[in-house]
């Protein structure tokens, strides 16, 4: 049990580590791109941390909404609207074994935790015993946090409208 | 009740005349708002009439419920209500009558200005603030009067707001008098929280109450009775222009005469001895600050003594005059001769009003000159004014049965025997009379007598209101000394002083009285060039050094006094003068503004529109506060 | 209760909301912010569920779902706002938007 | 272990009419979406929203005097909220009387500005109300998320691009900044309700210890940067300058309001707030605030900049109520906070209302197109005495009120301010209230000296301005009037409750 304890923990700990990581290479990299995908990889390493933490419900949110939905935006708008141009000039043309050693390696743990956790009974176990479920957070959320839900739509509504003032073309012949 | 109505009827007219303004012609707007101080004039003095035949010593009346302050122990109604007694008796009359004098001048005098009826609706709006500062039965509504006659003063000051001069005078005035009146204003919240009471009355007879029972007071609350005199004290400070806040009062002479006459001598510098007079339950037990109150006074009255010696503007003479008369007042109150203070303080309005107006007729015959070293030799050609100011003159001089004699004298007797005072400010009161009189003397044999300088044409204006209300004036100055005042109802004494009249030296009196006398006979010799000829040219400079060896042989003439003078007046007057001249508490205020601007610079360039230093400094900012709250 | 002490995950979310904030405050291409934005969020996020997992309650990821509707909220205003200043100043440099000071 | 203890109160019909103001403009909202696919027009949409609010205002009436209620865990609903909830409302639709003027020179359908404006009147509702982290934090971001878009409406703007990204940026940040304090006090407390209470043990583990600290002092830092409160206020003049006029007094006053109001909520029911540290850390927010807003305005010449400045200023001045706050005299505490804020919405909304007026008279017609004037200096105000004299009564009455001159609103203020603190002898701050207000009439007053001021040219046309400015215009005066004279009438409303 001690063991497996220590396992989750130093599974915890490694994930985290890649998260800080692969955060560090997102403020520091140059190139749009890559940096978004560095992104995508914190994500998914703060989504396994959040597996091991209990929150098997939060963990999925965060792959699929997080790094598959809001980052896809971004990516997209980048993409669309040529907004990485101006760094992919100034990018570091060497695409070095060692650069691509690093996000493989990133990759590579995250891919080798998930696999250990799965695959090791008893680490399961021990999850299923701390886990809050999603259904617990389903009661709570339409339950005492009703409210707030509703309030969390008015939120998206209005990032809907700001995003769509800001975005929609100009009105040709007229100010503003 | 009639004692409500006092202060609407100059508002009603304000509001005729500031909605109207441009519509209405002068006869019409001079009539409004001299209707409305000849009413108010009249209603005082019925309201006197009333006060000393009714038994009670006060009339109140309540007019409506301003707010209340609460907290979990106290909670303290704050009314809007009226209170007179002696003292704003006293008041009411100098203001509503003194004040109906000036606006009937006024109304002449400032005929021709274009803005005649805004400016007849700032007189007629400060009269209103300056009777709910008078009548006020609690310290806010005192405090909004306060504050009314400060904004009416910089409004009136700065009147003529198309020369530059006359905008910054106005505004230094506002701001140096918020000094005092926000160190009044910490005074009086400071007497909220540890007597929980705001009303006059209230306050008044709580701390006598605990003052003359056995227990007293407790070391807490005696170092807070302190405090609050100190901080009332700062407030009557500025209002007044005493020491060190007496700057902004030089300047205000920029306004139009009568606005000086009404404002900067008769009444609206006199609230701070009102105050001091009304707070004096609280100035009683903090005999500490009754000290300094008579010191403050009479340093006042030497330094402003001297400094009016040395002026050439003659509307500025009377300015620093006025500053030390008020020093005379508030060397009374510092004594505890409260009766007399309040006495000099209407004596003082009689004739400083007289002074200040016949000054603007002068000026006004002159075309605005105001140095007095380009008048001479007004005596001949304007008899009338010249009579009129000599005799303001006298009564300033305190010459024997005049006004200022028996209001002056009364605050010199009471000095030397005084707990708070003693004989140092006795001699202070003499050493100020004795300047008072070499001042006046020089004003008067400058501007007054010797050769014309002044070549042009005068300017005679014989308007018949001008000069009726110049002639009451000095009808009151001359003859106002013998209104008795008996004002013994308000004043509180702590216990019935035995007069010990054994310690008065018996030549106390006589010297009193011989002071003005000696200043005169001083002045005619001193001055002897300005008065009888001269061969001054234009503009000279008082060029009292130059004159060094006259005073020589005045001395060798032997009065007496030589060396004496030397020693104590000419020489540090001479330096006083010269650190004067570049007025050093002025230079203060002003390296005070360049420093607060000197931040806003500094502050601006943090400021540089740079969002991520923002950011960075959003961050530093946290890092900071957690250093200081959690280490 | 779960393995990991609280006091690590929350060492873990500063960490992470440290970078965030270094890339706000060092990035001069907004793209970047944005991104270093997000990163600060998720970082909430991890002390939000660490702290509701240590109390074993669901509050914590209800709180980490709201974030969510926020980031998501913030990530389309900024990303337009980015268009428009893409179209206006031809460039993403922060540095630009200063012409308001004083 | 799931639920909380609250968690069971339903949604019943009593529940709902106490929230119903919110539920009123959270409908105008979703019915304001069907009108924009059903009619596209200015007008209409803007009488909708005009209307909308006007219910609300009404709804919002009989809760004055209610008890309070919570409304499941999130909310409270007090008659201190559902006075702030007027405010905010009123503020509101005075400025979307000055938006429809802004707004309807243009030839495009602004639908999308009017669903903002609602949108953040319903966060600054859930604001006033919220008695939990999460309804702060959303109210907080829904606030935020609908000004980012209104500060950079005007599109065509110089500044559209850089206030928008500004206020993002910067928001953006402070509310991750806040939500890091609450996940640090949620981590040592297990609860995010207000009335949670603290475990005493925290104060005996260190590292908890420190975790809970600096979840305080974060979250504090998040809600001064709403307030603007230094040295959170870099962005403030920034901001307030970029935005158009109207979206600049929304910021001034029902972002402040509510910001203040859930603050002094917070503080009351968790008293943690009142330890120490935290006094010492609001201590040098408000010192810092006093000295550095009125610094800043002194030679300012850009009136929205000034407004900024001395929205600074006052929110320094405010913090003083919550330092000083005591578990004693809440109810004043309560009377005071709401009756500064009352007499600082009034005197801004006035201003700004002469303000909007003066920018609309400015504007000059290019061709078809109407130039907006954006950059609005002290000294356009020259001579507005001699051209409209209602509008430069108005400034007048308003900055008098702001300057914290006697017989006005703001007078009265300062006056419970300064009582308050005198109670808990907090002198250092009186000083620097006292020295704050002296550099500030340094600034207030040639506001006014300006209005008096010759003009130089005459040639801006009298436009013909409509009957619903001069009902304003006039109505305002005399509540500035009115209030300062008796200002019982304001404190009557604040009925307090008992706890």
């Amino acid at each position: 049990m001690l063991t497996d304890l220590a396992t989750i923990d130093s599974l915890f700990y490694l994930a985290a580590t890649v998260a800080v990581i692969a955060s560090l290479k997102v403020v520091t990299g140059s190139n749009t791109v890559h940096a978004l995908l560095y992104l995508v990889v914190s994500l998914l390493a703060v989504a396994v941390c959040f597996y091991l933490m209990g929150a098997p419900f939060a963990a999925g949110l965060e792959v699929i909404v997080y790094a598959g939905a809001i980052l896809v935006l971004f990516v997209f708008a980048v993409l669309m609207f040529g907004l990485g141009k101006d760094e992919t000039i100034n990018a570091p043309k060497s695409k070095s074994v060692a650069n691509m050693f690093g996000a493989m390696l990133l990759a590579f743990a995250l891919l080798l935790e998930l696999t250990v956790i799965i695959n090791n009974a008893q680490i399961q176990q021990t999850l299923q015993a701390n886990v809050v479920s999603s259904k617990a957070v389903g009661i709570m959320l339409y339950g005492p946090y009703l409210l707030a839900v509703e309030i969390a739509s008015f939120l998206l509504l209005a990032g809907l409208l700001a995003g769509y003032h800001y975005a929609k073309p100009d009105v040709q012949g007229s100010q503003l | 009740m009639l004692l409500a109505s006092l202060p609407f009827y100059p508002l009603v007219s304000f509001l005729l005349l500031i909605l109207f303004a441009k519509r209405l012609s002068w006869r019409l707007a001079s009539a409004i708002s001299v209707g409305a101080m000849a009413l108010t004039a009249l209603v005082s003095g019925l309201l006197v009439f009333e006060l000393s035949n009714s038994s009670s010593h006060f009339i109140s009346v309540d007019l409506w419920h301003w707010f209340s302050l609460s907290s979990q122990q106290r909670m303290a109604e704050v009314n809007v209500s009226f209170y007179l007694d002696g003292l704003s008796a006293v008041m009411i009359s100098v203001v509503s009558g003194v004040g109906f004098l000036i606006h009937l001048f006024a109304a002449a005098y400032m005929k021709d200005d274009a803005n005649f009826s805004r400016f007849m609706a700032y007189m007629n709006l400060f009269i209103v603030a300056m009777l709910i500062l008078v009548l006020a039965d609690n310290l806010v509504l005192l405090y909004l009067g306060w504050e009314g006659v400060g904004l009416c003063s910089f409004l009136l000051i700065g009147f003529w707001y198309q020369e530059q001069a006359n905008v910054l005078a106005a505004r230094k005035a506002f701001i140096v008098t918020r000094i005092g009146d926000t160190s009044m204003a910490i005074g009086l919240f400071w007497l909220f929280s540890s007597f929980g009471e705001l009303n006059i009355t209230a306050v008044s007879e709580l701390i006598r109450g605990v003052g003359s029972s056995e227990i007293g007071f407790s070391l807490q609350e005696s170092t807070d009775i302190y405090w609050i005199a100190l901080l009332l004290l700062g407030g009557a400070v500025g209002k007044s222009a005493q020491l060190p806040l007496q700057t902004w009062l030089p300047d205000a002479m920029a306004g139009p005469t009568p606005v000086s006459a009404l404002i900067h001598a008769a009444t609206m510098v006199t609230a701070g001895v009102y105050l001091i007079a009304r707070m004096h339950s609280v100035f009683l037990f903090a005999p500490e600050v009754m000290n300094y109150v008579a010191w403050l006074g009479a340093i006042t009255l030497l330094l402003a003594g001297l400094a009016a010696l040395a002026q050439t503007d003659i509307k500025r003479v009377l300015a620093y005059s006025t500053m030390s008369q008020i020093g005379y007042m508030m060397l009374a109150l510092g004594a505890g001769a409260w009766s007399a203070g309040v006495f000099h303080l209407m004596t003082h309005a009689f004739f400083k009003a007289l002074l200040f107006l016949t000054a603007g007729a002068v000026i006004l015959a002159l075309h605005h000159q105001q140095n007095i070293f380009k008048m001479g030799g007004l005596l001949k050609r304007l008899p009338f004014e010249s009579a009129l100011f000599v005799v303001g003159l006298i009564c300033l001089m305190a010459l024997p049965g005049t006004s200022g004699f028996f209001s002056k004298e009364a605050i010199i007797a009471e000095l030397w025997l005084s707990t708070t005072a003693g004989p140092a400010l006795w001699w202070c009161a003499i050493i100020g009379a004795l300047l008072t009189s070499i001042y006046s003397c020089r004003l008067f044999f400058l501007a007054f007598l010797g050769n014309e300088r002044f070549t042009e044409k005068l300017h005679i204006e014989k308007a018949s209101l001008m000069r009726s209300a110049l002639l009451i004036l000095a009808l009151l100055s001359l003859f106002g000394g013998l209104i008795s005042l008996d004002l013994s109802e308000v004043f509180f004494k702590i216990k019935a002083e035995e007069l010990i009249s054994v310690n008065e030296p018996s030549w106390l009196h006589t010297i009193a009285i011989a002071t003005p006398f000696v200043g005169i006979l001083f002045s005619w010799f001193y001055f002897k060039n300005y008065r009888v000829d001269s061969n001054l040219e234009d503009g000279v400079k008082t060029n009292l050094t130059a004159s060094e060896h006259r005073f020589a042989i005045f001395c060798r003439n032997g009065l007496g006094f030589d060396s004496l003078y030397d020693v104590l007046l000419i020489k540090p007057y001479q330096l006083l003068a010269k650190l004067n001249r570049r007025d050093f508490i002025d230079q203060t205020m002003m390296s005070t503004a360049w420093y607060v601007g000197l931040w806003h610079d500094v502050m601006t360039m943090i400021q540089n529109g740079n969002l991520r230093w923002y950011l960075a400094a959003f961050g530093l900012a946290i890092m900071t506060l957690i250093g200081v709250s959690i280490l | 209760m779960t393995t990991i002490p609280l006091f690590h995950v929350l060492v873990l979310s500063s960490l992470l909301f440290a970078i965030g904030f270094i890339g706000v405050v060092a990035r001069k291409n907004t793209l970047f912010i944005l991104m270093s934005l997000e990163v600060m969020l998720n970082a909430v996020g991890v002390a939000f569920i660490g702290a509701g997992s240590a109390w074993q309650q669901a509050d914590g990821q209800v709180m980490f779902i709201l974030i969510l509707t926020l980031a998501a909220a913030e990530v389309a205003v900024g990303l337009a706002l980015l268009i428009r200043m893409q179209k206006k100043y031809r460039s993403l440099d922060i540095d630009l938007l200063n012409e308001m000071r004083g | 272990m799931l639920t909380t203890a609250h968690s069971q109160a339903s949604l019943n019909i009593e529940i709902i009419s106490v929230i119903l103001p919110q539920l009123i403009i959270a409908f105008g909202i979703a019915l304001a979406l069907l009108l924009v696919a059903w009619k596209r027009s200015q007008r209409t949409i803007a009488l909708f929203t005009g209307a909308v609010m006007l219910i609300a205002l009404v709804a919002n009436v009989s809760l004055l005097t209610i008890q309070p209620t919570a409304v499941t865990q999130l909310l409270k609903v007090d008659s201190y909220s559902a006075f702030a909830f007027s405010l905010v409302l009123i503020s509101a639709l005075v400025s979307l009387h000055m938006s429809h003027q802004f707004l309807k020179a243009h030839i495009e359908v602004h639908d999308e500005y009017y669903l903002l404006l609602m949108l953040l009147v319903l966060g600054a509702g859930i604001l006033v109300t919220s008695n939990h982290f999460a309804s702060l934090f959303l109210g907080f971001e829904l606030l935020s998320i609908s000004l980012v878009g209104l500060v950079g409406y005007h599109r065509e703007s110089n500044f559209s691009v850089e206030s928008g990204f500004k206020y993002l940026i910067l928001s953006a940040t402070a509310s991750s900044f806040m939500l890091l304090g609450i996940a640090f006090i949620y981590s040592v407390t297990g609860n995010m309700s207000f009335d949670a209470n603290v475990p005493n043990e925290i104060y005996h583990q260190q590292d908890l210890r420190l975790f809970f600290e600096m979840g305080i002092l974060l979250f504090i830092s998040g809600i001064a940067f709403k307030l603007s409160i230094a040295p959170f206020h870099f962005w403030t003049p920034d901001v307030y300058q970029g935005a158009p006029t109207p979206v600049t007094l929304l910021m001034a006053t029902i972002s402040k309001v509510a910001m203040f109001v859930v603050l002094v909520k917070c503080v009351v029911a968790q008293n943690y707030l009142l330890y120490d540290n935290v006094q010492l850390l609001l201590m040098i927010l408000a010192v810092a605030s006093m000295l550095m807003g009125n610094i800043l305005a002194l030679k300012q010449q850009n009136l929205k900049r000034l407004i900024g400045y001395s929205s600074i200023a006052h929110m320094g001045y405010l913090l003083i109520v919550v330092i000083v706050l005591s578990g004693e005299s809440l109810s004043f505490t309560w009377q005071s906070v709401l009756f500064y804020l009352s007499a600082y919405v009034v005197a801004n909304l006035s201003i700004f209302m002469v303000m909007a007026a003066i920018q609309s008279q400015c504007s000059s017609k290019v061709g078809q197109l109407l130039q907006y004037k954006e950059e609005l200096l002290l000294s356009d105000l020259r001579g507005l005495f001699w051209r409209i004299p209602s509008h430069a009564l108005l400034v007048i009455l308003a900055v008098l009120s702001l300057a914290g001159i006697p017989l006005t609103m703001g007078f009265i203020g300062k006056f419970y301010i300064l009582s308050q603190a005198t109670i808990a002898h907090a002198w250092w701050l009186i000083v620097t209230l006292v020295i704050g207000s002296g550099i500030g009439l340094a600034y207030y007053l040639p506001i006014i000296f300006t209005l008096f001021e010759k003009e130089d040219c005459t040639e801006l046309q009298a436009n013909k301005r409509p009957i619903i400015e001069h009902f304003l215009v006039y109505s305002f005066i005399i509540i500035g009037l009115l209030l300062g004279i008796f200002p019982d009438v304001v404190s009557q409303f604040i009925v307090s409750n008992p706890m």
